[in-house]
C-alpha cells in the first residue's frame, strides 16, 4: 500500500502532508510524556520490528497478499503518540532507504498507515478495554482493533484517492475492492497482533502500554529466616490519555477532510507558480519542522500551492498549539 | 570523607516484573578503595543486585547509596558518571557500529572530543589487548574478544567504582591474569562477582556470599573459602587440585 | 533479512558523489522529486532529460545499472498496478492491439510510471552512495525533529538485533534436527515469532541499560560532525537546478 | 567400526563474510569414546572449528566427517542427530517460550511424543538441577541458570558425540563439578572447549591447542600442561594456586 511519487495529485499531496506534520508534531510533545527516558530506545525498537514484520507477506486470496501495517500493535506496545512516531519512522526509513513509497507521497503515507490505523486501533482497544480488563480481554481487544484498523485504512484511502487520484478509475470499484481484500488482511493482522500481545503480555505484562499496572508485594528475608511483607510503592501509572487524543485525532481528520474537499475542485495540473513555490520551500525550512515539513509539503505541482501551504501550515500550528496547550494544563494538575 | 561509604544498600528488595523477586532484603557496604568479591550460587540474584548500583534497576523496597549520594532518578547522572559496570553478557554492552565508536561513546557523552577522546579510546584497547580490532564491528568478534571489549568500554569512562559481572568468564589464562594486573593497579573500589574463588582469593581480600537473595556471608575471603561446611551450603567448593596458598 | 537488506543499500565507494555531505544530497534528492512530480504529464522530453541526469550521476557515483534495476524491483506492484489502469480505466477508449484501453487511463498510467521510476531511482542512488547512519545525521541537521532521527537510529540499531536474534533461534532450531518444510511447521514458527518480539525487546532494553550506564542522556554524542561547504552545497543542488532548466525547456 | 573416527577434519580452512579468515587449516582426529579438551587463545578460531562439527558453517576449503559421514547439505539432518552442540552463549541456544518447551525440541524433532517425551525432558532438566525452572522462559533466567538448560537442551537429544563450547563459564562451582560427573558418567564422545585448564585436566586424557587458526599441539593433557614454554607461547597458563596433583 505504499503510495509512490505521481499517484495523487498535487493538493492532496499537500493536504496529507500538513496533517502528517501536524500528526508527528502533536504526537512528539506527547510521547515523551508516555515513556520518557526510554522513547527513542523503545520505539527504534518496536519500529523495527514492525519494519521486519512487515517484510512477512501472507496470502491473502487468489494471486494477491498481505502484510502487517502494524499501527494497532504499535499503539497498544508504546501507546498511541509514540505509535503514531513508529510508524511515521518506518515509513520515512522505507521511503529514504528503501525508496518503498515515493518522497513527495510521504505525507499521504503517513496519514493513511501511521495516523488512521494508529488512531482507529487504539480507539477500538481502549473502548474494549474498558469493559474488561483481564489478560483475555486484553487480547481479544488487541485482536479487534487490528483488524478493525486495516479496513479503516482502507477506506481512508479509497477517499483519497476519489478526491484526488491521478488514476481514472471509478471510485467505488477502488472502495469495494480495497474494502474486500482488507478486510481479510485485516484478519491476519488481527491474529498476529493478539498472538504477540499475547505473549508479551504472558512474561511482561509492564511492557504493554495499554495494561499497565499490576505489582505483587515484597517478601524481606530476616538473619533467622523469618520474613515480612512489604508494599511495593505505586508505579507512576498512565492512565486516561484518551481525550486529549482522540481530541487531536478529532482534530486532524477533520483538517484532512476540510483541506482536501477544499481543494479538491480546483485543477491540480500545471506549472505555473515556480516563484511561489520557491518562496514557500524557504518558508517552511525556517518553520520549526524543518526537513520534516519539507518532505511532506513536497509535491508542488497546482496553482493553490502557495495558498493550501500557508493555510496548510497556519492550521497545524492551530492545532499543535491547542493540543500542546490541553496536555501542558493537565500536567500541571497532575504533578 | 573516610565515613561515607562507597557503595552503600540498605535492605534492598526487587521482583522482576514477571513476578519472581530475586532479592529479599540485602544489606552491605563497602568502604572506599576496598576489593569485594561477590560470590554466590547460580540464580541467587548478584546480577540483580550489581544492576541496582547505578540505577539501571530501581529497588522495590530499600536503598542504595554510592559515595554518599542515593541512587534516584535526579541523581542518575551522576552516578552513573561514579560507577562503572561490566556486564555478564558483552552482548548487552557492545551496540555501536565499531569497536571504536563503542568505547568512545562513554567518554564522548562526558564531554571529551578530538584526541584526547582518541587517547583514551586507544589506551584503553590497547589495555585489553584489542587495539588491532579497532575499526571491526564488535558483533563480529569472538565471545572472549567481546568481552574485551566490554572491560575497554567501561575503563574508558575512568569510575571511581568499578563493577564486574563475571569478568574473568570466557578470557583466556593470559588474559585473566592481565585484567587481575589491571584491577590491581587501579585505585578505584571494586566489587567483582565471580564463580572462579581462586580468582577472588588472587584479587580480593574480602568477600560477600550471596544465596537465596540475602547475603549470607561476609569477611576476608581467604576465612570464607577456608570454611569448607559454609561453602558447601552456598554451592561453593575449591576446584580440584587449588590449595590455598600460604600467604 | 532486513540487516543484511539495509547492509547491502549502501556500496562503499570513494565517488565525489560518496563525499557530499549527507544533509546536500537528502535536499537534493527532495528538491528533485518536487521537479518531477511537478512536470505536466506530457511533457515527454522533460523526463527523458531527468532520465539522462539521473544516468550522470550514476556514472559519476560508479553504482552498476544492474544495482539500480535490482532495487527497484520494490516498485513492481504499481508496476502492475499502472498496467491495469487502461484496462479497468474510464472515460474515453482507444484500440490497440485489439484491447479496448481507456484514453486518460493510458495517460493516468505513463504519469504514475514515469513519476514513480524517477522517484524511485533518484532513493536508490541516494541511498547506495550514504550510509544509513550518516543519512539520519544529514536528516538532523536538516532540523528533522531529533526524537524522529532518534527512533529511526535506535531501529536500524535494533534491526540488527532483531535479524541477529532471528538468526540465532534459526541456527538454534535446526541444530536440534528442525525443517521448516511444509505449512506443518507453521505453529513452531509462530510460537518463535512470539518469543523473538520479547527476546529483541529485552536484548534492546539491556543494551538501552547498558547505554544509560554509559553517560546516554537521550542525545547521541556526535563523535564526528559534518558541515557542508557552499561549493558542496552547489554541486548537490546542481541536480535538483538543471532538472528545473529541463522543465524550463520543455515548457 | 574401530577404525572410523568419531570425529575428522581435515585441512579445514573457513573464512567469515566480512573476510577474516578464522581457519587456516586444521586436522584433527578423535577416537570412539574419547574425551579431548580444546584449548587455546581468545580469537583463536574454536568457536568456528566448533561450528563446522554439525554444519552450522560449511567448510571454505577442506572436510569434516562424523563417524565415518562427511558432513555435507544432505547428511545435514543425521549429523545433527549425532552431534549434540552446546553454544558459547546459551542465548544462542535457547528460543522456545518456556524452559519445559525448549528441552522438549530436539527429541519432539527426532520423533519422541507423550510421557516418553515428558520423561526424557525431566530428566535432563533434573540432571543439571533446573527442574523447577521448567515453566519459565528460558530469557529470564540467570545467565548461569541458561547455560545449565542450554546442556539440558543437549543432553535430551543423547547425541553421541558431544561438542561443548566452554561449558563450565558462568556455571557456579558445584554445578562445574556435578556437569564434569555428568560428563564421565556419559559414554559419549566429547570435545570440549575451554579456558579452565585445570577443568580441561579433571576431564580429558588428550588435549588440543588450536592458535591462530591452527593446530598447534596435541598430546596428553598432563603433558601439554606441564610445557610451559608451549603454555605462555599461546596465552595459556596454569592459575595462580594451582598445581598439577600427582596421579
Ligand atoms: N529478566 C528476568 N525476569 C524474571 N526473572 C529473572 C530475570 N532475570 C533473572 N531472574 C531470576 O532472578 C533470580 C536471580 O537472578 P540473577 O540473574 O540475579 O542471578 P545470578 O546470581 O546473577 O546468577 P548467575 O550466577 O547464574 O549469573 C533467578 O531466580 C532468576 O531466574
Ligand atoms: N561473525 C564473525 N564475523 C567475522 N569474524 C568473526 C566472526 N566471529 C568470529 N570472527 C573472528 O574469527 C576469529 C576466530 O573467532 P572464534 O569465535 O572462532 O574464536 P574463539 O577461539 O572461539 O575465541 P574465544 O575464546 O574468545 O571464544 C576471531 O579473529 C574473530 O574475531
Ligand atoms: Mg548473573
Ligand atoms: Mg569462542
Amino acid at each position: 500500500m505504499h503510495v509512490p511519487d505521481g499517484f495523487f495529485n498535487a493538493v492532496t499531496s499537500i493536504s496529507a502532508g500538513a496533517v502528517a506534520a501536524a500528526g508527528v508534531a502533536v504526537c512528539l510533545r506527547g510521547a515523551r510524556r508516555e515513556l520518557d527516558d526510554r522513547t527513542a530506545p523503545m520505539a527504534g525498537l518496536v519500529a523495527a520490528f514492525i519494519f521486519a514484520v512487515q517484510m512477512l507477506n501472507f496470502p491473502v486470496a487468489a494471486g494477491t497478499s498481505g502484510h502487517l501495517l502494524g499501527g494497532a500493535l504499535a499503539a497498544i506496545l508504546v501507546g498511541p503518540y509514540t505509535g503514531v512516531l513508529c510508524m511515521a519512522v518506518v515509513l520515512l526509513v522505507q521511503a529514504v532507504f528503501f525508496a518503498d513509497g515515493g518522497l513527495t507521497a510521504l505525507g499521504v503515507n503517513i496519514s493513511i498507515m501511521g495516523i488512521v490505523t494508529v488512531l482507529v486501533g487504539w480507539g477500538i482497544f481502549r473502548l474494549v478495554t474498558r469493559v474488561t480488563r483481564s489478560r483475555g480481554g486484553i487480547t481479544a481487544a488487541a485482536f479487534l482493533a487490528a483488524l478493525v484498523s486495516v479496513p479503516a485504512s482502507a477506506l481512508v484511502f479509497s477517499v483519497l484517492f476519489a478526491i484526488g487520484g491521478t488514476a481514472p478509475i471509478d471510485p467505488m470499484a477502488v472502495a469495494a475492492a480495497m474494502g474486500g481484500v482488507h478486510v481479510l488482511i485485516g484478519v491476519g493482522e488481527g491474529a498476529i497482533t493478539a498472538v504477540t500481545v499475547g505473549s508479551v503480555l504472558a512474561v511482561r505484562p509492564d511492557l504493554v502500554y495499554g495494561a499497565r499496572g499490576l505489582a505483587r508485594p515484597l517478601i524481606l528475608r530476616g538473619a533467622e529466616g523469618e520474613s515480612t511483607t512489604v508494599g511495593v510503592p505505586e508505579p507512576v501509572v498512565a492512565t486516561r490519555r484518551l481525550k486529549p487524543f482522540l481530541l487531536g485525532g478529532v482534530g486532524v481528520t477533520l483538517v484532512l477532510a476540510g483541506l482536501v474537499s477544499f481543494f479538491a475542485s480546483s485543477s491540480p495540473d500545471g506549472l505555473e507558480a515556480v516563484a511561489e513555490n520557491k518562496g514557500f520551500l524557504g518558508q517552511a525550512s525556517d518553520h520549526h519542522f524543518g526537513a520534516w515539513a519539507l518532505a511532506d509539503y513536497g509535491e508542488v505541482g497546482g496553482i493553490p500551492v502557495g495558498v493550501a501551504g500557508i493555510i496548510g501550515v497556519g492550521l497545524v500550528l492551530l492545532i499543535a498549539g491547542a493540543v500542546a496547550y490541553a496536555a501542558r494544563g493537565r500536567n500541571k494538575i497532575k504533578v | 570523607m573516610t565515613s561515607v561509604h562507597s557503595l552503600e544498600v540498605k535492605q534492598l528488595a526487587y521482583a522482576y516484573p514477571d513476578g519472581t523477586q530475586a532479592l529479599f532484603g540485602v544489606d552491605l557496604s563497602i568502604a572506599r578503595g576496598e576489593r569485594v568479591a561477590l560470590l554466590g550460587p547460580n540464580g541467587a540474584g548478584k546480577t540483580t543486585l550489581v544492576m541496582h548500583l547505578n540505577g539501571i534497576l530501581t529497588a522495590g523496597h530499600g536503598s542504595v547509596a554510592v559515595a554518599g549520594t542515593p541512587v534516584r532518578k535526579d541523581t542518575l547522572k551522576e552516578i552513573r558518571q561514579r560507577v562503572g559496570l561490566v556486564f555478564q553478557d558483552p552482548d548487552d554492552q557492545l551496540f555501536m557500529p565499531t569497536v571504536r565508536d563503542d568505547v568512545a561513546f562513554g567518554p564522548a557523552n562526558a564531554g571529551l572530543r578530538g584526541e584526547e577522546l582518541d587517547r583514551v579510546v586507544k589506551d584503553a584497547l590497547d589495555r585489553v589487548g584489542m587495539l588491532e580490532a579497532a575499526d571491526r564491528p564488535p558483533h563480529h568478534l569472538s565471545f572472549g574478544q567481546r568481552r574485551r571489549v566490554a572491560v575497554a568500554t567501561v575503563l574508558a569512562m575512568a569510575p571511581e567504582i568499578l563493577v564486574l559481572d563475571e569478568p574473568s568468564s570466557n578470557l583466556d589464562p593470559a588474559a585473566r591474569r592481565e585484567l587481575a594486573e589491571i584491577l590491581r593497579s587501579l585505585e578505584v573500589t571494586v566489587l567483582m562477582v565471580t564463580h572462579d574463588l581462586p580468582y577472588a582469593l588472587e584479587l580480593c581480600e574480602r568477600s560477600l556470599i550471596l544465596s537465596g537473595g540475602v547475603i549470607a556471608a561476609d569477611g576476608p575471603t581467604r576465612e570464607l573459602l577456608a570454611d569448607t561446611e559454609l561453602l558447601a551450603a552456598h554451592r561453593l567448593e575449591l576446584p580440584y587440585g587449588f590449595a590455598i596458598p600460604a600467604v | 533479512m532486513g540487516a543484511g537488506h539495509h547492509h547491502r543499500l549502501y556500496l562503499p565507494g570513494d565517488s565525489v558523489v560518496h563525499r557530499l555531505p549527507p544533509q546536500c544530497k537528502l535536499l537534493a534528492v527532495l528538491a528533485f522529486a518536487v521537479v518531477v512530480v511537478a512536470t505536466p504529464r506530457e511533457r515527454f522530453w522533460a523526463f527523458a532529460g531527468y532520465a539522462v541526469l539521473l544516468l550522470a550521476v550514476a556514472v559519476v557515483a560508479r553504482v552498476p545499472p544492474g544495482y539500480v534495476a535490482r532495487r527497484m524491483a520494490i516498485e513492481l506492484p504499481f508496476v502492475v498496478f499502472a498496467f491495469l489502469i487502461p484496462i479497468i480505466g474510464m472515460g474515453e477508449r482507444t484500440t490497440v492491439l485489439g484491447l479496448s484501453l481507456s484514453v486518460p487511463g493510458l495517460w493516468a498510467a505513463w504519469n504514475i510510471l514515469a513519476k514513480a521510476t524517477l522517484g524511485v531511482i533518484a532513493s536508490v542512488l541516494l541511498a547506495a552512495t550514504t550510509e544509513p547512519r550518516v543519512i539520519l545525521i544529514g536528516a538532523q541537521r536538516l532540523r528533522l525533529p531529533s526524537l524522529l532521527v532518534q527512533i529511526a537510529m535506535f531501529m536500524l540499531r535494533y534491526l540488527d538485533v532483531i535479524v541477529d536474534e532471528m538468526r540465532r533461534m534459526r541456527v538454534a532450531r535446526e541444530s536440534r534436527g528442525f525443517a521448516a518444510r511444509d505449512f506443518r511447521q507453521i505453529p513452531v514458527i509462530a510460537r518463535s515469532a512470539g518469543a523473538l518480539f520479547i527476546r529483541s525487546y529485552e536484548r534492546g532494553e539491556r543494551v538501552h541499560l547498558a547505554m544509560l550506564s554509559r553517560g546516554y542522556s537521550g542525545q547521541m554524542p556526535i563523535i564526528q560532525d559534518i558541515s557542508a561547504s557552499a561549493r558542496q552545497w552547489s554541486a548537490a543542488l546542481a541536480l535538483p537546478a538543471v532538472a528545473l532548466a529541463v522543465l524550463g525547456l520543455a515548457l
